[in-house]
């Protein structure tokens, strides 16, 4: 099987998925085993894929030109390539918790619920593999759409507002920053294919590449970068599995990965750091990631306190690709990967703290974890990683993050990772404390939730450690990514960016 | 202010025009100033009137006579606006039926023929 | 009969509109309708296939030369435009027969056919004759028939609807036909490439911008540019709902056409955008109707009456992407000239389709009505996010022409108007999506179930067309931006 | 002076058209003088009876204000004026109108055997508008019959 | 009552006159001013004439309405039936140069039938609208 019919596939599974769906609206059970076998048949394609990658190739599709400028097309890079495998894989996962979740919440139009998010899952393909801007823009969009219904899932008035802000300020950023920064793009470089070492080099002014960075970053406000940050803690009206993959892993790393991508294969990592005009960047996501910790420790429910450590925890990314060298890229790229895995970890363990013990705030939570040890335990293991605390994988990123502030000597950067790391366990300790240390008020029916709900977050839990123990996949990624974000002229991985 | 003066010299050089947009001007007015709908349409009908002789007037020549050949004479007047104008006649004709039609029926449902009393009725309900 | 469609195009629909007034049986007038209507888009095609090939098609009526007589000019342009149209027409028949079944007393259901096809004749005519006079003609026709179909509907607000538009129609033609009269005393003759050859040759030029004035305000108020849209909503919103579909899809955009001829063919687009600051004003007024019409959208709460004022936002996207008179932004204003016809065509015949089933279209009627019938509705989506401009669909290929357009004048905050105005359009639509999906079913909704087939084919057919259009190109933007390239030419 | 009675419009109205029948007379326009006669004063006047008959015969007092349509009046006013007054002045042969008169004074009897031009132009060499002109006058008589013929129970809710 | 009596009774003298005066118009066009139209309109002032004076009820008798309504369309369709001979004979559309041995009296015949569908179409819809109106009753 050509790569090319790889990549079709990748696009094309889920998608059968979601029209499969409604035919077996009637018959759960068949259902569940569509997506399930979906899922696992993604999976499939996209190590396939991966395998090819790490081999050095960098397969790529063009499928079609709408018109003169813009053309629909997949170029596949180590970058993409990473994200692509951390959504597919925990997809996985999700669908199989999700499968419990639901029905133990006897949730409501459940057709719809899987059909969104098989075409959400598309739009993450379609994001991960694009091989343009224009591509990577309408499954951006997309992704917006399909997750829409999903936050509003619930229909009550909360999630109808939650609703109303997730897509106006999306779907509000994206056109009116995002668009235009496409197309001046577009205009300024003459094409709009991502290129190794950037395609704007030389064809813009410094003043011009700041503008342009601004209108990226803020124009993904899927990236949660203040102050476009509030439709992240809105958005948790929608059910547990939602907020686990969409705004732990889909949605929100969509918003990281497209300004890694765009610093890295439209900007050039060394452009901009000549430039010098994008450093404030640095400065708003240092800022965000102090505030959102802050804000995080305020936080009473333990799905919002999640949320704003995301926000926080999304900015650490942006920081590292603030720091414009190649090893920060690298650090970033493996804490997208870290983060995926701790923070769907942490949000199926609140998921199964709701199922099994009707708790849904962090006061609540004494003694919770005697009753449901599995998924505490996991929870605490999905902490230490957002920590950054050896043996969990979060430590990795910020490690290198860590390594290139001190050697471009960007102290600030240095001082906002030491101040968060303590931030994160100020409000991450405490819970885990609470669940296992306190004793509970004694509240009957409390017990580890379903076996579906449970699994899954036991194994990402595990993978949380294993990724730090054998770290290959990624780092290999990643240090590719820094490798030929280092290497502006065009070398025989400069296929990777063109098609 | 010289040039103001050749505007006004040419003004009085087009008298055949002025009835045109006198016409114009108060069926224009009566049409928008006025709130009865059937003076509104006679209105209508005076403004499109006014076209008529835009037209016919340009085709007028002074030694001329009307465009039907006859051996007693050389020059006629352009017979073409005559039969452009001969359809805007019909035009605002099938207009102004419509129209009235309208207004025997809008009096049915609303009991006036009156714009303001109209709104304010659909305003009410 | 080659070289004889042009005629056809014109006299099929007319011939058809009197056969059914002579049977006027409700089934046989609406299978006159139909067989006419489905012909016409064969027609057209044909024509536009003709241009393509052979350049320009000049059909001489009456067999008399265009000094004296009446001449059928089919270029680029107007071959799109009857395209257009003719399609429309072709979709909207077959959805015809129960939608007027159900909101058309039965005694007047073949005359309704009969007026619907003279509308569609005038319209065609307005499109494909080259001579003003004419045009006049059949400008009336088509507004004359218009306005009795407005009046069908079963709001008497229907009525004062039709009233008005039939003043301010009125007022628009007679102020067109002095803005013809001028010309004509100027160069002496009627045929629209004749007077663009003749003027550039007369003495005074006072009379010209005399007649560029009349004959833009009196278009504009038939295609409702702001401010001269006040006809426009209540007239969409209170007329039947075929005739509300037919009529936001193809008469406004008929008026645009004609006034783009004269603008850009006729009074030359050198003479009128570089000597005259027509582009500023057109600009600004654009700009105005985009936000004002789509500002006063969002406090609608007949659905229908909000996708009028939504059409009229539409419009100034058009004009706009006109007035800058540049390749891009011609070819994006007919591409959006095309895709909202795409666009509008769907959203009212799905809104067509739930009154046809619910009998009301205000939003609390039909809450939860994406429930109950999931593929009018979805359909009504796709065409929403069509109208917002999500990418992959034809509302993104026009904004996107427009953007780059607007940038490559160095108008940037134009560019960011344009994409600023595009959250109106989400906030609307997003309204209507709210209400349909993510509210518990009202009473009246919860016992209707989906639209018959013989509706839906049509609906999703247009829905499939706005995402079909979104990625192949060539037949909208592609032709378009010949038939830019061609206006902007001047003569032809 | 404002006249609120409707008859006496009416009958201003069509006495109107006989003077504006005369004036097109004396421009040589004898076909459009007469069908002006005919359809300005007679039909037209029938049907605003007509519709007096079936509505109102008084006008209530105006409440609009006059500022608006003024301006709009006189605006129109100007540009045409500025316009019209650069022209060709009236009555002279040699203009650009009369370019194609002589075609068709010429070729009228020659082509087509009828003596009175407009005729021939009107049902010949422009035979097509005035094909559009019968369409008019076929949609403005069905209209008329879609709007009145079918009696509706009277009342103002009749509708919805 | 009296009055009543002299107006029936002119009016049946004048009817006929009026109804030559129509004829004469419409086929005078050619040589002086007339034509279809005006003739229509005169035709068709007749009828309404007949209804004013003798009444609605039998001026239908006389007319009937359902007569009128099909005479509307079908003036256009021999105006427009008129144009599709001229196609059939080989010409354009509204060529009338074929209709007959030679173009002159080809176009002469076809002017005589156009304006005879106007005739038609004009006369019919004058009578129908003032139906229309008559018939409806005031409210």
């Amino acid at each position: 099987m050509t790569s090319g019919t790889l990549i079709a596939l990748a696009l094309i599974i889920p998608t059968a998925v979601a029209v499969l769906l409604p035919l077996f609206a009637g018959r759960p059970n068949v259902r569940e085993a569509v997506t399930l076998i979906g899922t696992v048949l993604l999976f499939a394609v996209v190590l396939s894929l991966l395998a090819s990658v790490l081999a050095g190739e960098r397969p790529s599709l063009a499928v079609w030109t709408v018109v003169p400028g813009l053309s629909i097309a997949f170029a596949i890079e180590p970058l993409g390539m990473l994200f692509a495998t951390i959504a597919s894989g925990l997809w996985i996962a999700n669908s199989v918790y999700s499968i419990g979740y639901m029905r133990a919440e006897q949730a409501p139009r459940q057709t719809l619920f899987y059909v969104c998010f098989a075409i959400a899952i598309a739009s993450t393909m379609g994001i991960a593999l694009a091989g343009n801007l224009f591509t990577l823009f309408l499954f951006y969009e997309l992704l917006t759409i399909s997750t829409y219904p999903l936050v509003t899932h619930r229909g009550t008035e909360e999630a109808r507002n939650a609703g109303r802000l997730y897509l106006l300020m999306l779907l509000g950023a994206s056109t009116i920053l995002l668009l235009p920064a496409i197309a001046w793009t577009g205009i300024a470089a003459g094409t709009l294919d991502f290129g190794v070492g950037g395609i704007l080099g030389g064809r813009v002014s410094d003043a011009t590449l700041g503008i342009l960075l601004a209108l990226y970053v803020f124009g993904t406000a899927k990236a949660a970068v203040m102050p476009l940050h509030s439709w992240l803690p809105a958005a948790m009206v929608a059910p547990t599995p939602v907020s686990a993959l969409l705004h732990a892993v889909a949605v929100v790393k969509a918003g990281v990965f497209t300004i890694l991508k765009v610093i890295v294969y439209v900007f050039g990592v060394d452009t901009l750091a000549k430039a010098g005009t994008g450093d404030w960047l640095l400065y708003v996501a240092g800022i965000t990631v102090i505030v959102a910790s802050v804000m995080a420790l305020r936080q009473d429910n333990l799905k919002r306190r999640l949320a704003y450590s995301t926000i926080s925890q999304l900015s650490y990314v942006v920081l590292g690709a603030a720091l414009f060298t190649p090893l920060a890229i690298l650090g970033a790229a493996l804490h997208i990967a870290a983060h995926a895995v701790s923070k769907i970890t942490l949000f199926f363990a609140a998921g199964s703290v709701h199922v099994g013990a009707h708790v849904d705030d962090v006061s609540e939570m004494n003694g919770v974890g005697r009753r449901m040890p599995w998924t505490m335990g996991a929870f605490a293991v999905g902490s230490l990683s957002m920590i950054g605390v050896p043996p969990t994988v979060g430590f990795l990123g910020k490690w290198f993050m860590l390594l290139a502030a001190v050697g471009i000597g960007q102290w600030f950067a240095v001082g906002v990772i030491v101040i968060s790391t303590l931030l994160n366990a100020g409000y991450f300790l405490p819970i885990v404390y609470r669940a296992f240390r306190r004793t509970g008020d004694g509240r009957p029916g409390v017990a580890e939730a379903p076996w579906p709900v449970v699994v899954p977050l036991v194994a990402t839990a595990i993978l949380t450690i294993v990724l730090f123990v054998w770290p290959t996949i990624p780092y290999d990624l990643a240090d590719m990514l820094a490798g030929t974000s280092a290497a502006p002229v065009a070398s025989d991985a400069a296929t990777g960016g063109r098609q | 202010m010289s040039d103001l003066i050749a505007l006004a010299g040419d003004v009085v050089a087009h008298y055949n025009q002025w009835i045109t947009v006198f016409l114009m001007v108060s069926g224009l007015y009566i049409v928008i100033a006025r709130g009865n709908m059937v003076k509104k349409l006679v209105g209508l009908s005076l403004f499109q009137t006014s076209v008529y002789l835009l037209y016919i007037s340009a085709g007028k020549i002074l030694s001329g006579t009307a465009p039907i050949i006859d051996p007693h004479f050389t020059v006629y007047s352009h017979p073409l606006p005559h039969v452009l104008i001969l359809t805007a006649i019909v035009v605002g004709i099938a207009t102004m039926a419509v129209g009235l039609a309208l207004v025997v029926r809008i009096n049915e449902a609303y009991g006036t023929i009156e714009e303001d009393e109209i709104f304010k009725r659909d305003d009410d309900r | 009969m080659g070289e004889q469609l042009p005629a056809l195009q014109v006299v099929v629909p007319l011939i058809g509109a009197l056969l059914v007034a002579l049977v006027r049986r409700p089934t046989a007038a609406w299978l006159v309708t139909v067989v006419v209507s489905l012909a016409m888009p064969v027609i057209s095609a044909l024509l536009l296939v003709r241009v393509l090939n052979q350049g320009v098609i000049s059909y001489h009526l009456g067999g008399w030369d265009p000094t004296i007589g009446i001449e059928y000019r089919v270029d680029i342009v107007n071959a799109l435009i009857l395209l257009l149209v003719s399609a429309v027409a072709a979709v909207i028949a077959p959805f015809a027969r129960l939608s007027v079944l159900s909101e058309i007393a039965e005694g007047r259901i073949g005359w309704f056919y009969a007026m619907y096809l003279v509308s569609l004749a005038g319209l065609l005519g307005i499109a494909i004759t080259g001579d003003a006079f004419n045009a006049f003609v059949f400008l009336e026709i088509s507004s004359l028939s218009s306005y009795v179909l407005i009046a069908m509907g079963r709001d008497r607000r229907a009525l004062v609807a039709a009233y008005q538009y039939l003043i301010m129609g009125t007022i628009g033609a007679s102020f067109y036909v002095i803005g013809v009269g001028l010309l004509y005393i100027m160069t002496g003759t009627l045929n629209l490439n004749l007077i663009a050859e003749r003027i550039v040759a007369v003495e005074s030029f006072r009379p010209v911008l005399a007649a560029l004035a009349f004959i833009t305000v009196g278009i504009s108020l038939k295609l409702a540019l702001f401010p001269l849209h006040v006809w426009l909503p209540n007239a969409y919103a209170y007329a039947p709902s075929v005739v509300t579909t037919f009529l936001a899809a193809t008469a406004t955009k008929v008026a645009i056409y004609l006034f783009a001829r004269f603008v850009f063919s006729v009074f030359g687009a050198g003479f009128v955008f570089a000597d005259l600051p027509v582009t500023p004003i057109l600009v600004a007024l654009s700009v105005a109707a985009i936000f004002g019409a789509g500002t006063v959208a969002v406090f609608q709460s007949d659905v229908k009456r909000m996708f009028a004022y939504s059409s009229v936002g539409q419009v100034g996207y058009i004009t706009l992407g006109l007035a800058l008179a540049t390749t891009t932004g011609v070819t994006g204003g007919l591409v959006h000239l095309l895709n909202h016809a795409m666009i509008k065509a769907t959203i009212f015949m799905g809104l067509g389709a739930v009154f046809f089933r619910v009998g009301r279209i205000e939003f609390q009627d039909i809450a939860g009505i994406g429930r109950r019938m999931p593929i009018t509705m979805g359909a009504v989506a796709i065409a929403g996010l069509s109208l917002i401009g999500v990418p992959g669909t034809a509302g993104f290929v026009s904004k996107w022409y427009l953007v780059v357009a607007s940038l490559e004048v160095g108008w940037w905050w134009l560019a960011f108007l344009i994409v600023l105005s595009t959250m109106i359009t989400v906030v609307y639509v997003g309204r209507l999506i709210e209400w349909a999906w993510f509210r518990e079913p009202s009473r009246q909704v919860a016992t209707v179930e989906e639209a018959p087939i013989e509706m839906l084919a049509p609906i999703c057919l247009l829905a499939a067309a706005t995402i079909y259009f979104g990625i192949d190109t060539y037949l909208t933007a592609g032709l378009a931006e010949r038939a830019a390239n061609a206006l902007l030419s001047g003569l032809r | 002076m404002r006249v609120r009675n409707l008859f006496a419009v009416v009958v201003l109205s069509g006495i109107y058209s006989f003077l504006m029948a005369s004036v097109l007379l004396v421009l040589d326009a004898v076909d459009v003088a007469l069908t002006e006669a005919s359809v300005g004063a007679g039909v037209g006047t029938v049907l605003l009876l007509g519709t007096l008959y079936l509505t109102k015969t008084e006008e209530a007092r105006p409440v609009h204000s006059i500022l608006l349509p003024l301006f709009v009046a006189v605006g129109t006013a100007a540009v045409l004026i500025w316009g019209v007054s650069a022209t060709p002045p009236f009555g002279i042969a040699d203009t650009p109108v009369q370019l194609a008169g002589p075609d068709y004074i010429h070729r009228s009897l020659a082509e087509t055997g009828i003596a009175n031009v407009v005729s021939s132009v009107l049902a010949s060499y422009r035979g097509f508008d005035t094909l559009g002109e019968t369409t008019v006058i076929f949609t403005a008589g069905i209209a008329v019959l879609m709007l009145l013929k079918h009696a509706i129970p009277p009342g103002p809710d009749r509708k919805d | 009552m009296r009055l009543d009596v002299i107006l029936r009774v002119v009016t049946k003298v004048i009817l006929p006159f009026m109804l030559v005066f129509a004829i004469y118009v419409q086929f005078h066009g050619d040589y002086g001013p007339g034509g279809g139209f005006q003739a229509g309109v005169i035709a068709g002032a007749t009828i309404i004439l007949y209804a004013l004076i003798y009444g609605l009820a039998p001026a239908r008798r006389l007319v009937p309405a359902a007569l009128v309504e099909a005479m509307i369309p079908l003036g256009v369709l021999i105006y427009a039936g008129v144009g599709v001979v001229g196609w059939l004979t080989g010409g354009n559309y509204l060529d009338y140069s074929h209709l007959a041995h030679d173009p002159v009296h080809g176009q002469e015949w076809g002017v005589f039938l156009v304006e005879a569908g106007v005739f038609v179409t004009v006369s019919a819809t004058m009578v129908a609208i003032f139906y229309a109106f008559a018939g409806r009753g005031r409210r």
